[in-house]
């Protein structure tokens, strides 16, 4: 075994680690781009795991994928929403309807939660354990960030934690699906996410400000 | 054979003709030229295909032929109309009636509708007609339903062709509601069948009836009886009866309470004693049960009217409770393994049933016919029609005799076919030691009282006496269709009641085959030679006394001594009712208000205003409740709705989250 | 290649429509392209009718049951395109607003819809899935309003997160297909795990896990209850002839795709635990919404709300299954969409012709809009499930299903539902209709088009109503043989 | 011959209805120690109105001359279901106690009409009241007869008549107890006598049936009073038909009819020396209580239905 092989055992076992410490920064931040950042790091080290599974299993189009992930999102969707933030000139505070301080608890509570309920699901597959519960545990918190953080963009950037989880967790129990499907899936989060841009826009213009908690003309 | 002598070849066409004159009126009504006389064209070709209609119901009830038709081809579902003796009478009832109301209708679009909204009109009239024929004929779940529905649907829009003011609108939703409520009740009773039943049609059901386990047969009469119940306006059923019939055109209001309502007594004889091959004792009961309380229920509220037509039809309420008395007495006989008496009462009940369509409807069309002379309802502002519209008069006396029950009119023949099952239960076992047939003619003997008391105070007050208003002294002429039309109805009433022979024996024929084993009940025979009899000598008696010779003289009427009696002095239909309605006031509940101004000084009054409202006990404790509590859960469940995306996403998360945990679980 | 052109044949079209800057001329070339496209989609059903399935390379499928929805869309498309034509001169001119950029997106979501209903893969399936959110997006917000933006916020966000979960749902049940022991590269493929299904049993947990997620992904989209909260919102602010595709296009699509993994997991693990669920979803579809629909105040949010109720019915019939339930889900399916087509097509008239679709403030329509109203009535009536009119004949076969596997409580709760709904319809549109309208304004009748497309809906509705049409009851046959 | 003695019956019971309301105004004078008029006045007093001038409203209809003959003549036929001295009548088989009872009712409606037909308002009070005694005393009376007819397995009067002969009087006395009670009120209803209704007044606060009649005069009133007279005779046959038949004559001998006959005015002359002591002895009730009255009626017969079961056991 090469010292490459073992590197990327190596990040494919510990990423885990660094994942559950981005989703409990990201539930503690109070500003925006506090987030964008993590999570531009949170999808490197998904790029690494990316990578490292390319390698283990020879697998050019893997690779590909990998690539496409560092350009999208580690690259492309950070900076372009760092950009929206700085064109909507709104404040860059991210809205918390849970205080942050108890947003860790919750967090951390969450991170438990994902790992009893892999343990549930999944006992046969104790080798992908831990990178499942952090797939899940990425889902929860996506799906956490959205329901308690009241700005658009942070319901954006939930949506892509949460995107991340579900890549994650296609990643470590499948090696990947059919490369063009990939694509395809790449291709709809970046429309999605140009879309969410748009709207945030039209939001801004229409009601002047990004609290979407705020948007509740429409109901009953 | 030849085509013309095979009579299952002639009935078959003529069936066919019935139905295809019916659903070509409406286009013709459509296309047509709007004049007066192409107008009466359409309604003669309408009457014609409903003469043929009732040519075909009697020739069924007579030879027994069905005849049949089946378009299971064309739908999805098996959608078949079949005419055995069962339907054929009822076919042949709706037919009948519908002719005259037919020919009334002619001078009524003419007055009360604009060339558009007659057009509409004579579109949906044939439509009703058909949809309550393709009602009773149906031979299969499908179709009874497709019919069932279009009868509620056609019947609305004529209620709202009538005008759409919001008090009219209210009535006409209300109506709508419950018959769909109802509708799903009787979808329900049909469809609890595809237990055992490989598909819906009546032959398969009714194979299957007998093995439907006893549980799912209470359901079936559970349902038969609320869905059934709700469209023939049983206690406390009854709720849009007498909102959605006064406001219908007058012609439709006959059909509805003349005829439409006898498609529920169908459909509960057709599923209790064909579908489900005899009912159990207990739903005897109850039926009996829930009939006398309406039949009671019904003729009080009447009594408590002065408005014509919601008068009529809560009158409607009371006969339909009478017809499920005798229903209820039938299927006790039945159940107990008396199928003659069984055969008397069904038939004392469907006899019932083809009376009151024509004392109703000739009484709801003499009501047409008041209103087209007088331009009101309301019998406190009628009095002395009689001399104004004599046939009309008379006609209504007639119905209003035969509505009474009295002898020697039709009313009195079903009634009496009633008393004698009755009695003929003492014979039976009975719950507790009671004998509860035998009470029920108690119950028959009160109702018929009150409606006696009742239909004095509508002719007596509306046709005798002296004109109340400008309106009722000035009454116009009545059209020669009109006219016509109460006369026929009318003579139908007599006819009936002279010699109810005439359709008591092929009832008998047809009473043989829904309930197996059925004698011959001597009664038939015994009421058919008094009546004749009866009759002739009452009138032969009566032109004798008629023949004394008299010396008249014209006066006014005694006024005590002072100059002028004023019409306002005269008895009103409130005051004539007002003993019986004072004995019986805690089925009332009135409302009453009266004040006095000044308030301060009670005995110098300057002014004394006094209302008194009802509104039926059941609407307020029972309806009203029920609507609230849906409206109050559909708020709280609004308030799930919050708008806000964040809410939103925890519903979904949450979802997923406890489905999660199901599945963890149910392992 | 007739499927490649089925499905190109709207994109290219969205690319072209985008060179018309004039409202006529945009129209016509859309309506050019719709009825090319309707006239290919007829083809693809010819073939399919024909041949059996056509195929073409691994990703384009089309089966019967394709064909079915296919037709179901085509017949849609066509008949919105005929109502946008005037329809359009009511939309204010905005960025992204005006008749060229209406129809590009209309056709861009038409294309999606079609690839959903072509593609072969599962992968794709979802890919195309979301698509038609995106596509659509842009449309709910078409008129840039306050509700609009809204509305299209929560759209696109509910039913993003919403698809998330049918990603993963999609993942989960590709590996529980590869632990089935179908190839890679044919696990995501519709017809070999179908064919597999038998062996998948032994991924049953997985299994179950990728169904509940998938429902739930898909169920967003359909708009069952809890999950249906972006719909009433984007129905209603969305342009009237958008409400038509959304209600009558687009949540067929997902019923489709959640039909497909039905007809898998149920023949992998019996039919128990994917129809328990659907039953489920669709009876709390149907007492939710139909609640919901007592208190409403809105034309077209009522309208939205009997399109759950809708699609709670077809996921009960779906989950009755048996030839009955799902001869009445996909007859439904066909009918819904005709008469919700209608009522849009009506209430978008009311709404641009008296600027306002709440109900308080409708009266009198008989007499401002008489023909409008008349349309109106035939589609209350028919949405109801009344005869003479599809609805009832579908809604039928559903109860018939129900009654006849004794599933009683289930039955009862769709009659007094259906009765609910019914009182909460006729209560508003006699509102509505009847009385003395409010302004004496007469309001300029219908323009043609508009009526067209709307008695089109109507002859539709009462033929299938009254005698199946020989060729839908073929179709229909022939895709329910698909999934059993 | 059997005809003709049922003609007889019918005959009997139309011409001596006079004489019996001549007799009870008679036996009450003399109980109230006046010396009262001849018993045989109200022959003269029909014979007088029926050839007396005719009064006419102005408003009213042909009703209002129709109606008292309709009342007389169905109080005639009514008489002809009622065996008198011999256990047969006219409609003797099919005789039915409903016909009957309907058959009174039909009068009923017609005098009601009556009533209203001049527009006066002492018509109206009158057919109202009537309305209220007629509905509430149908009921009971139908009921009442409903139980003997379950005992005697027929609805025809002359063949209870002819089955209650043969039995022996304690065996039926219990249900026959209660009935006739009820009876016995309702035919203080349904004839007008007090204490219902007083034939004797004329204040407006009290009458029933004569404010009905107020406006009728000459030969109309004549049938009014004949009819009136006519339906107390019935009642009185009808209740010893039904209850005391014992004595009337079974087979058709002369000796026999000859005894039938003399039971018959002996029974017809105690009864009406019971009414005339009734008559006296109480006064009449208030308007409101009169329901109160006729409710006991309806218990009584109710529980008289209710006895027949209990007897079969």
């Amino acid at each position: 075994m090469g010292i490459l092989d073992v590197a990327a055992l190596k990040i494919l076992s510990s990423a885990a680690v660094l994942l559950f410490t981005t989703a409990l920064l990201m539930a503690g931040a109070k500003r925006i781009s506090t987030c964008v950042y993590l999570f531009a790091f949170q999808s490197a080290v998904l790029t690494a795991q990316v990578f490292a599974t390319a390698f283990v299993q020879h697998s050019p189009e893997a690779y590909a994928v990998g690539a496409m992930v560092l350009l999208v999102k580690v690259l492309g969707i950070p900076y372009a929403l760092l950009w929206l933030m700085r064109r909507l000139r709104t404040p860059h505070d991210v809205g918390t309807t849970v205080g942050t301080g108890n947003s860790v608890f919750i967090m951390a509570g969450l991170i438990l939660l994902s790992f009893s309920a892999v343990r549930l699901y999944l006992q046969d597959f104790l080798a992908v354990e831990v990178a499942l519960s952090a797939a899940v545990a990425l889902i929860l918190s996506g799906a956490f960030l959205m329901v308690t953080r009241s700005k658009a963009l942070m319901q954006v950037l939930g949506l892509l934690v949460l995107e991340n989880g579900i890549f994650l967790a296609a990643l470590v129990t499948t090696f990947g699906m059919p490369f063009i499907i990939e694509i395809g899936i790449v291709f709809d989060l970046v429309i999605g996410i140009l879309l969410m841009g748009v709207f945030a826009f039209r939001i801004r213009d229409t009601f002047e400000h990004l609290d979407v908690s705020r948007l509740r003309r429409l109901r009953g | 054979m030849s085509m013309t002598e095979d009579p299952r070849v002639m009935i078959q066409f003529g069936f066919l003709l019935c139905l295809t004159g019916l659903l070509v009126a409406p286009l013709i009504s459509a296309t047509m030229r709007r004049s007066t006389s192409a107008r009466r064209a359409d309604a003669a070709f309408i009457i014609g295909s409903l003469l043929i209609g009732a040519a075909v119901g009697a020739a069924v009830l007579w030879h027994g032929e069905a005849a049949d038709l089946d378009l299971s081809r064309l739908a999805p579902f098996a959608l078949a109309l079949k005419v055995d003796r069962l339907s054929a009478f009822f076919f042949f009832l709706i037919c009948t009636v519908s002719a005259p109301v037919t020919l009334f209708s002619i001078p009524y679009a003419q007055q009360h509708y604009s060339e558009g909204r007659a057009t509409w009109f004579w579109v949906l009239l044939p439509l009703f007609v058909l949809s309550m024929v393709v009602v009773v004929t149906a031979a299969t779940g499908f179709a009874f339903l497709f019919g069932w529905e279009l009868m509620t649907l056609l019947s609305a829009a004529l209620i709202l062709l009538e005008g759409d003011s919001d008090d009219r609108r209210h009535n006409a939703f209300i109506y709508l509601l419950m018959m769909h409520v109802g509708a799903a009740a009787v979808a329900a009773c049909f469809f609890l069948f595809l237990g055992q039943a490989s598909n819906l049609t009546f032959e398969a059901m009714r194979s299957a009836g007998a093995s439907l386990t006893a549980n799912v047969r209470v359901w079936v009469f559970v349902t038969a009886m609320f869905g059934f119940g709700m469209k023939s306006g049983i206690v406390p059923l009854h709720l849009w009866l007498p909102r959605a019939h006064p406001i219908a055109p007058t012609p439709v209001s006959a059909l509805m309470s003349g005829v439409m309502l006898k498609t529920a007594v169908y459909g509960l004889v057709r599923i209790t004693f064909d579908l489900l091959g005899g009912p159990a004792g207990w739903t005897g009961y109850v039926v009996l049960l829930v009939g006398a309380v309406t039949a009671v229920l019904g003729i009080l509220y009447a009594l408590g009217e002065h408005d014509l037509k919601r008068l009529l039809a809560y009158s409607s309420v009371e006969n339909i409770g009478l017809i499920y008395v005798a229903l209820g007495a039938a299927m006790l006989f039945a159940a107990t393994g008396l199928p003659t008496l069984a055969a008397l009462a069904v038939i004392a009940a469907l006899l019932h049933a083809l009376n009151h369509a024509f004392f109703k409807s000739l009484l709801f069309l003499g009501a047409g016919a008041i209103h087209h002379s007088t331009h009101t309802l309301d019998i406190e502002n009628l009095g002395g029609l009689q001399r104004r519209i004599p046939v009309v008069g008379v006609s209504c006396l007639i119905g209003c005799c035969a509505i009474a029950g009295l002898p020697v009119f039709n009313g009195f023949v079903g009634e009496w076919l009633m008393f004698k099952s009755l009695l003929a239960g003492g014979e039976l076992h009975a719950i507790g030691g009671l004998p509860v047939l035998p009470l029920m003619i108690g119950v028959v003997g009160l109702v018929s009282g009150l409606s006696a008391a009742c239909f004095v105070n509508v002719y007596g007050i509306s046709f005798l006496g002296r004109p109340r208003t400008p309106q009722a002294h000035h009454a116009d002429h009545t059209p020669r269709a009109m006219q016509v039309a109460l006369v026929f109805l009318a003579s139908g009433c007599v006819l009936l009641g002279i010699w109810p022979g005439l359709v008591l024996r092929p009832l008998l024929s047809l009473v043989a085959i829904i309930i197996p084993g059925a004698g011959t009940p001597s009664e038939l025979q015994l009421i058919s030679h008094v009546l004749p009899v009866l009759a002739g000598s009452m009138v032969a008696l009566l032109l004798a006394s008629l023949a004394l010779p008299r010396v008249k003289r014209l006066t006014d009427t005694w006024a005590c001594g002072l100059p002028e009696l004023s019409p306002r002095m005269e008895y009103t239909a409130s005051s004539f009712s007002k003993p019986i309605r004072s004995v019986f006031a805690f089925v009332y509940r009135s409302d009453r208000k009266i004040e006095v101004t000044p308030a301060e000084e009670p005995y110098f009054p300057q002014a004394m205003s006094y209302r008194s409202a009802r509104t039926t006990s059941f609407e307020k404790s029972f309806y009203r409740p029920l609507v609230d509590t849906v409206i109050a859960a559909a708020q709280q469940l609004r308030r799930l709705q919050t708008g806000n995306v964040q809410v939103y996403l925890l519903y979904i998360f949450l979802t997923l989250v406890c489905l999660l945990f199901l599945l963890r679980f149910s392992r | 290649m007739l499927l490649l052109i089925v499905l190109l044949l709207p994109a290219l079209a969205a690319v072209g429509v985008m060179a018309f800057s004039f409202r006529q001329a945009a129209a016509l070339f859309a309506l050019g392209a719709g009825v090319s496209e309707t006239a290919a989609v007829g083809l693809v059903i010819w073939n399919v009718h024909t041949r059996g399935v056509l195929t073409y390379g691994k990703y384009l499928r089309a089966d019967a049951l394709s064909a079915f929805f296919l037709a179901n869309l085509a017949i849609v498309f066509v008949l919105v395109l005929v109502y946008s034509i005037p329809y359009l001169r009511h939309i204010p001119a905005g960025r992204f607003s005006s008749p060229r950029w209406f129809y590009m997106l209309l056709f861009l979501f038409l294309f999606t819809i079609v690839a959903v209903y072509l593609s072969n893969n599962l992968g794709l399936l979802w890919i195309m899935m979301e698509a038609t959110t995106l596509a659509s997006a842009l449309l709910v917000g078409f008129y840039n309003t306050e509700g609009a933006v809204e509305a299209g916020w929560k759209y696109l966000v509910v039913c993003t997160v919403g698809l998330a979960f049918a990603l993963f749902g999609t993942i989960a049940f590709y590996l529980a297909a590869v632990r089935g022991g179908v190839s890679p590269e044919l696990a995501l493929q519709w017809p070999a795990a179908l064919q597999a299904a038998s062996s998948l049993a032994s991924a049953g947990s997985l299994l179950k896990l990728a169904f509940i997620f998938l429902l739930v992904g898909y169920g967003t989209k359909i708009g069952l209850v809890p999950m249906h909260s972006w719909l009433p919102d984007a129905h209603a602010e969305a342009p009237s002839p958008i409400s038509a595709m959304l209600s009558a296009a687009l949540l067929n699509s997902a019923m489709y795709a959640v039909l497909r993994y039905d007809a898998i997991i149920s023949r992998a693990l019996g039919t128990g635990f994917s129809h328990g669920l659907l039953l489920f979803f669709g009876a709390a579809s149907v007492l939710v919404a139909g609640l919901l629909m007592v208190v409403q105040t809105d034309l077209k949010r009522l309208l939205a709300y009997s399109s759950v109720e809708h699609m709670g019915i077809i996921a009960v019939g779906i989950g009755l299954g048996g030839p009955l339930g799902l001869y009445g889900a996909l007859l439904h399916t066909m009918n819904h969409s005709v008469a919700k087509s209608l009522l849009f097509f009506g209430a978008g008239h009311v709404r641009e012709g008296l600027g306002t679709s709440d109900m308080r403030r409708l009266k009198g329509l008989a007499r401002v809009l008489p023909r409008t109203s008349a349309m109106l009535v035939i589609g209350v009536i028919a949405i109801a499930g009344l005869p003479p009119f599809g609805l009832f004949v579908s809604e039928f076969a559903i109860l018939s299903a129900a009654f006849t596997q004794t599933r009683l409580l289930l039955g009862v709760l769709l009659l007094v539902m259906l009765s609910i709904v019914f009182g909460a319809m006729a209560y508003q549109f006699l509102k509505m209709l009847t009385g003395e309208p409010r302004s004496d304004q007469k309001m300029n009748n219908l323009v043609g088009a508009e009526f067209l497309a709307m008695a089109a809906c109507a002859v539709g509705l009462i033929a299938v109503g009254i005698f199946m049409p020989a060729p839908l009851a073929r179709l229909l046959h022939s895709a329910m043989a698909v999934l059993q | 011959m059997k005809l003709a003695l049922n003609f007889v019956q019918v005959a009997l019971l139309l011409l001596t209805a006079p004489l019996l309301r001549g007799i009870v105004a008679k036996l009450k004078a003399r109980i109230q120690r006046r010396k009262g008029s001849p018993v045989w006045r109200p022959y003269a007093e029909i014979w007088k109105l029926l050839r007396k001038e005719q009064l006419l409203p102005r408003d009213a209809s042909g009703i209002f001359q129709l109606g008292p003959i309709v009342a007389f003549v169905t109080t005639l036929l009514a008489a002809a279901f009622v065996p008198v001295f011999q256990n047969t009548a006219l409609f003797g088989g099919a005789g039915d106690i409903f016909i009957f009872v309907y058959l009174f009712a039909l009068g009923r409606f017609f005098v009601s009409l009556t009533a209203l037909d001049p527009g006066s308002s002492f018509g109206g009070m009158g057919a109202s009241r009537e309305a209220l005694v007629a509905a509430l005393s149908e009921a009971p009376l139908l009921l009442a007869l409903t139980a003997l007819a379950i005992l005697a397995k027929t609805s025809s009067i002359a063949e209870i008549t002819a089955w209650t002969v043969g039995q022996n009087f304690f065996d039926v006395s219990a249900v026959h107890a209660l009935a006739l009670a009820a009876v016995a009120i309702v035919a203080v209803a349904e004839t007008g006598r007090l204490p219902v209704d007083n034939p004797t007044t004329h204040l407006e606060l009290t009458m029933i049936h004569e404010a009905m009649v107020l406006e009728c005069s000459g030969p109309s009133l004549a049938f009014i009073e004949w009819s009136q007279a006519l339906k107390l005779n019935i009642v009185a046959a009808l209740i010893m038909a039904l209850f005391l038949p014992w004595g009337i004559a079974t087979r058709l001998t002369p000796a026999a009819l000859a005894l039938g006959l003399a039971w018959f005015v002996s029974k017809i002359g105690f009864m009406a020396l019971l009414l005339a002591f009734v008559e006296s002895s109480v006064a009449k009730l208030r308007m409101y209580a009169v329901p109160n009255f006729l409710q006991v009626a309806s218990a009584l017969a109710i529980l008289a239905v209710i006895f027949t079961a209990v007897m079969k056991r």
